[in-house]
């Protein structure tokens, strides 16, 4: 399930679905969660992608190749959420394919199929407001994003619409590049805290050891995501599932 | 000009994208619906239009034309005759306004053919403005003469390699850029499409268009058109050429896509018609996609690279699900064809998008009484894209040209280096 | 405007032409004088320029430059807004009222650049003539892209292969033609040059520029420029941009030629000043040559295709020996300075012919003060001309562009042959 | 001297001086003068021959290279005039060259040195009017032309300024293409007849011994320069001047 507020860092890491094919997807899986990962985003992969970085952009663009689709995740979901208890999944995408598919559809068999919570960047908190008692009954949780400029009414209301998590964008701008830790970050998620009792799972930017020491008692859950697909991309998912390990292992414990 | 309900033009339009961008979108709203109402404001955008960019351009009549084809009067409104060559212009002017009183000092903006990007590349030159422009590397390819004009221009021309490299992409890369310089920068979206207020706020600016069309049929035909007809890329031309008659139920409104090669998933840019586009959600706003059932963005084809695009404005949508637009579209032959007939017969050059809307014009006229008018809005030159043209008639001569030119080149380049 | 005083403008002028001839220039002279203080005939020419061409063109202050530069504040008119990019098609549309008028069926024209015969194309499309362009095979050579056009807008381009094969040889040529089809054809004069009553025609036509200026400084201005700057080519832009004015003393009238890579013989086209031209009989006229000892007309070289021309406007050379007109020249060099000055300060693409207008108003500017207003003749637009510029300010991507276009075209060919 | 009215027909032609070289030019007229013709144009070569067809255009263009100007062809002209006293030598030339020269000076020096008369295409009668005495009393004859377009006032003034002969040019169009000597073209004659009693000169698409015969009895010259430059050009000045001899021996002789 979703860590409790002030648990201990937790990492939540990514898979694009598709990228680098279909089989290879649940081996991957297989892998980050015996590295100890806790929370996998399944990604459906999309043409435009317009809130990702360039690694999971072209991981999409390769993805779709390989079969990547809404109905392909749906399928993914229902065999390693069976395979991997332990974990828990969030379906990451952008509307359209979702919508496409049909919402209440999607979101029923999204849940039935082990579903734990929905990360869709392009959904503004008003269009999911009306969906909310839905997604309350079949305990599918939409994990909404704040962000650095967001304003502080916005995020009640953001926060008061989330469930599960609140996604933390660490800084302007998309994913895959440097940020920073320093006071402003800490100011920044005292504001968010003020509105929300919801542990809190920090994106954009964590890359490095460094980055998860320094989230560390801070943040509930950081996204490691476009570094961890990028290893996968350059040295295949067995190695990637390594590396990822040997990093969980340097998180400090409270 | 339609008003949007709430950034909603029926079941079209809307919002959606990150978070992050919110605010940007947001206080550009709050401006936008501040000074849209301010006859002073409006009048500062008409004097801009009009020192810088030749504004009002005139309503031609094709006198010889008309009679070849034996139907309706028609007219040409010259946006052509824009700066630029295109009414691109218009909008990235308005914008430019937004932008000197938001106090920004950097703009961005996609651009697919280039027509956009050098009318930014304009607007950010002529404001003092840093500029970056994201294209397709696909398009810089193949539209490198664009990209030279931005670059003398001082924009900055950025390549986007990922996915299909064009259009679309270029968008998507925008709209990164964006989300990471929202504070500083302003994104200047080029057709009437993206999130709100973009939709309404593209079209108030190109209804510069239709006003001068109203002002300038009564005057010249004593009354107003019987049809304006228009081609739809993303929809900013056609808006506003419509705009200012959306109440005026006498005026019929015709909106011509690119038909491309075919039918076929990927030969053409048909949304709004012969049911090819189906709703969607992408890019920041709600409209007809090119789309496949997965809800994945299409590819799209037409000899104007203007109108390749996926999407189509959400106003246009709206309309022509309420019949107040009628779409139509006209395949690359029927484009050559109206292309070449409008040189042959009345000395303008028209772009390749523009020559859709002949196409879907003169069809049109054809069936009309000679004492009803036809205002076909000439959204752009052609010589602009000469490349473009030189490839829908290829030509012996001009692929000797290119050859000798090239080589003329690398010795310009090797003396230059020389020195 | 100025009055020839039988033909002539102090020495300079006449009618030097093969008796042939004589009969077409008297009649197009008693047509031209038996309209010319006609002003409904002057309305229906500036109806024409306003419906086709879209006229009056602005004057576009350079707030942001002038401040730069320091000096003077400096104004755009803008030609290149016009219909087919530059000042020329003025003079054309003109004289197609009068071909209309004596009932021919049939032009010709000499073109340089290319610049003249297009607008003489756009003007024989529109009015369902004949048109026969003569050009230089060597400027056609380097300038295919106009003939491009002039090739789809239905024009019969001749490749001129006598002599340089440039635009005294085409202008040679097309008297030649004319020589043996004056009965049926008129002749398109391009620029203020040639025999009477082709320089006094020209500048009237032209003058509806200088009309403007002067209504819009007025009312821009709140007074008269203090001074007003063009290139010098024949001339026709300058006599444009001047006319108006000529007995505004207040006004001080400045052309600028092509001063080319230095004043080395055949390195420039100064004629006007720095005494490289001398009075010669040629062409059809009397005015300042660049020629040698012998009387040969002597070669030219500018940047700008357009100023590359050996004589010059009997009327300029009159009024600079009379010192109304003060002429200057710039460099190349100058030139491309110039170019970009404008291109990254104000967003307008100038045609390296007005560049040389720029540089020298530029010049002139920065000495002046602030309260004082500089008009510098915008002649045209840049953009019409990649290929020039391109050669201009050699770049690695064009070089490349260029070779992969090479390639495309080829295929495309290749596609085409294969249908 | 110049032939007398209703004179049987004789041939004029014609040098490019410098084309295809000074040296050439001296036996090329040799050779016509030995071929029997009566008349010989010395023309200065011009870089804008605009009256001129495309042989006599490109003959002036490689003349120029070769040394052609003023000064040249009045040297030549002393040496020719002298050694060939059987010969009328007739200046041609564009305006511009000899108004560099010097109007005066030209004329004196051209007339010092031989020549008869003066054939330049673009200058016209009313510039020329003013210098009839000096050219009078210079004996030198200024040739003006007609054309099928030309007023019979104008046609009344340009055979009243003409001396020595007055030159016809047969058709509308520029020299070296073909022409018709038909019913239209004898009343073009006879209108011009009407206003003078000079010998008429016939230009302009003389090409062949058939052109020729047509003229015989209807004029008194034919200038036979285009064709006679191309043999030169094509074959030689010898195997030209042959040529020459050939045809002026078809012509008819009342
Ligand atoms: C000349 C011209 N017309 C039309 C279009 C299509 O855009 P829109 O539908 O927004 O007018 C373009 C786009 O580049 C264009 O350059
Ligand atoms: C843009 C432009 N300006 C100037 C000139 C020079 O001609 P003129 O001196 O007759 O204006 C040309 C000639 O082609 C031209 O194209």
């Amino acid at each position: 399930m979703f860590p409790a507020q002030y648990d201990d860092l937790q990492i939540m890491s990514h898979a694009v679905v598709g990228f680098p094919s279909l089989e290879e997807n649940e081996k991957a899986i297989a892998g980050l969660a015996a590295a100890g990962v806790k929370l996998i985003e399944l990604q459906v992969p999309f043409s435009d992608p317009v809130a990702d970085g360039h690694t999971l952009v072209n991981a999409c663009y390769e993805a779709l190749k390989h079969g990547g689709s809404v109905q392909a995740t749906l399928d993914l979901a229902q065999r390693v959420c069976a395979r991997h208890p332990e974990v828990t999944f969030i379906l990451m995408s952008y509307l359209n394919p979702l919508y496409r598919y049909g919402l209440e559809d999607l979101f029923e068999q999204a849940a039935a199929a082990g579903i734990r919570g929905m990360i869709v960047p392009d959904w503004p908190v008003e269009e999911i407001e009306p969906w909310l008692p839905k997604l309350d009954a079949l305990g599918l949780a939409p994990i909404l994003m704040v962000t650095p400029n967001t304003s502080p009414e916005r995020v009640a209301k953001i926060t008061r619409a989330s469930r599960g998590m609140v996604y933390v964008v660490s800084r302007m701008g998309v994913t895959g590049h440097e940020t920073q830790w320093g006071e402003k970050f800490q100011n920044y998620i005292a504001e968010i805290r003020k509105h929300t009792d919801l542990p809190l799972a920090v994106g954009f930017g964590v890359r490095t050891a460094d980055d998860l020491e320094a989230l560390a008692g801070k943040a509930e859950v950081a996204a490691f995501c476009s570094q961890y697909i990028e290893w996968q991309r350059d040295d295949g998912s067995e190695v990637a599932a390594q590396k990822m390990h040997s990093i969980i292992e340097t998180i400090p414990q409270a | 000009m339609i008003r949007s309900d709430n950034g909603y033009f029926g079941e079209f339009g809307g919002r959606f994208v990150p978070e992050i961008l919110l605010p940007a979108l947001t206080e550009l709203e709050d401006l936008f619906f501040g000074l849209r109402d301010d006859p002073d404001f409006w009048e500062e955008y008409v004097t801009l239009c009009q020192e810088f960019s030749g504004r009002p351009t005139p309503l031609t009549p094709l006198r010889r034309l008309s009679k070849q084809l034996g139907g309706a009067q028609i007219w040409l409104k010259r946006e052509d005759l824009n700066h630029s060559g295109a009414h691109k212009i218009n909008n990235v002017l308005g914008q430019g306004l937004l932008v000197q009183r938001m106090g920004k000092q950097r703009v961005i903006a996609e651009t697919g053919a280039g027509q956009h990007g050098l009318a930014t590349a304009i607007m950010a030159a002529r404001l003092g403005l840093e500029a970056t422009i994201y294209m397709g590397a696909e398009d810089i390819e193949r539209q490198y003469s664009n990209v030279f004009w931005m670059r003398q221009l001082g924009s900055n021309v950025v390549g986007v390699t990922t996915g299909a490299q064009t259009l679309k992409e270029a968008l998507d890369e925008a709209l990164r850029d964006w989300a990471a310089s929202v504070e500083t920068t302003h994104y200047v979206l080029g057709t009437a499409c993206g999130p709100a207020p973009f939709p309404e706020l593209v079209s108030y600016f190109q209804s510069i268009i239709s006003d001068e069309i109203k002002e300038q049929s009564q005057r010249q035909m004593g009354r107003l058109p019987d049809e304006i007809v228009a081609c739809v890329g993303g929809g900013s031309n056609a808006m506003g050429a419509f705009g200012a008659f959306l109440e005026d139920h006498e005026v019929a409104l015709v909106g011509v896509e690119a038909g491309g090669l075919s039918l076929e998933d990927g030969k053409h840019s048909v949304r709004l018609s012969h049911n090819t586009g189906e709703t969607g959600i992408a890019q920041g706003y709600k409209t007809l996609f090119l789309q496949n059932d997965d809800g994945q963005l299409g590819d799209t084809h037409s000899i104007a690279a203007g109108l390749d695009y996926v999407g189509v404005s959400p106003i246009l949508a709206y309309l022509s699900q309420q019949g107040r637009v009628i779409p139509e579209s006209a395949t690359d032959d029927e484009v050559t064809e109206a292309f070449s007939l409008l040189m042959k017969t009345e000395g303008i050059i028209p772009a390749l998008e523009s020559a859709h809307g002949l196409a879907g014009g003169f069809k049109r006229a054809r069936e009309m009484r000679p004492d009803q008018n036809v205002v076909i809005n000439l959204s752009g030159r052609g010589d602009k894209d000469i490349f473009n043209i030189a490839r829908a008639f290829p030509q012996r001569e001009w692929t000797e040209f290119l050859q000798r030119e090239a080589a003329r080149s690398t010795e310009l380049l090797a003396q230059k280096r020389g020195h």
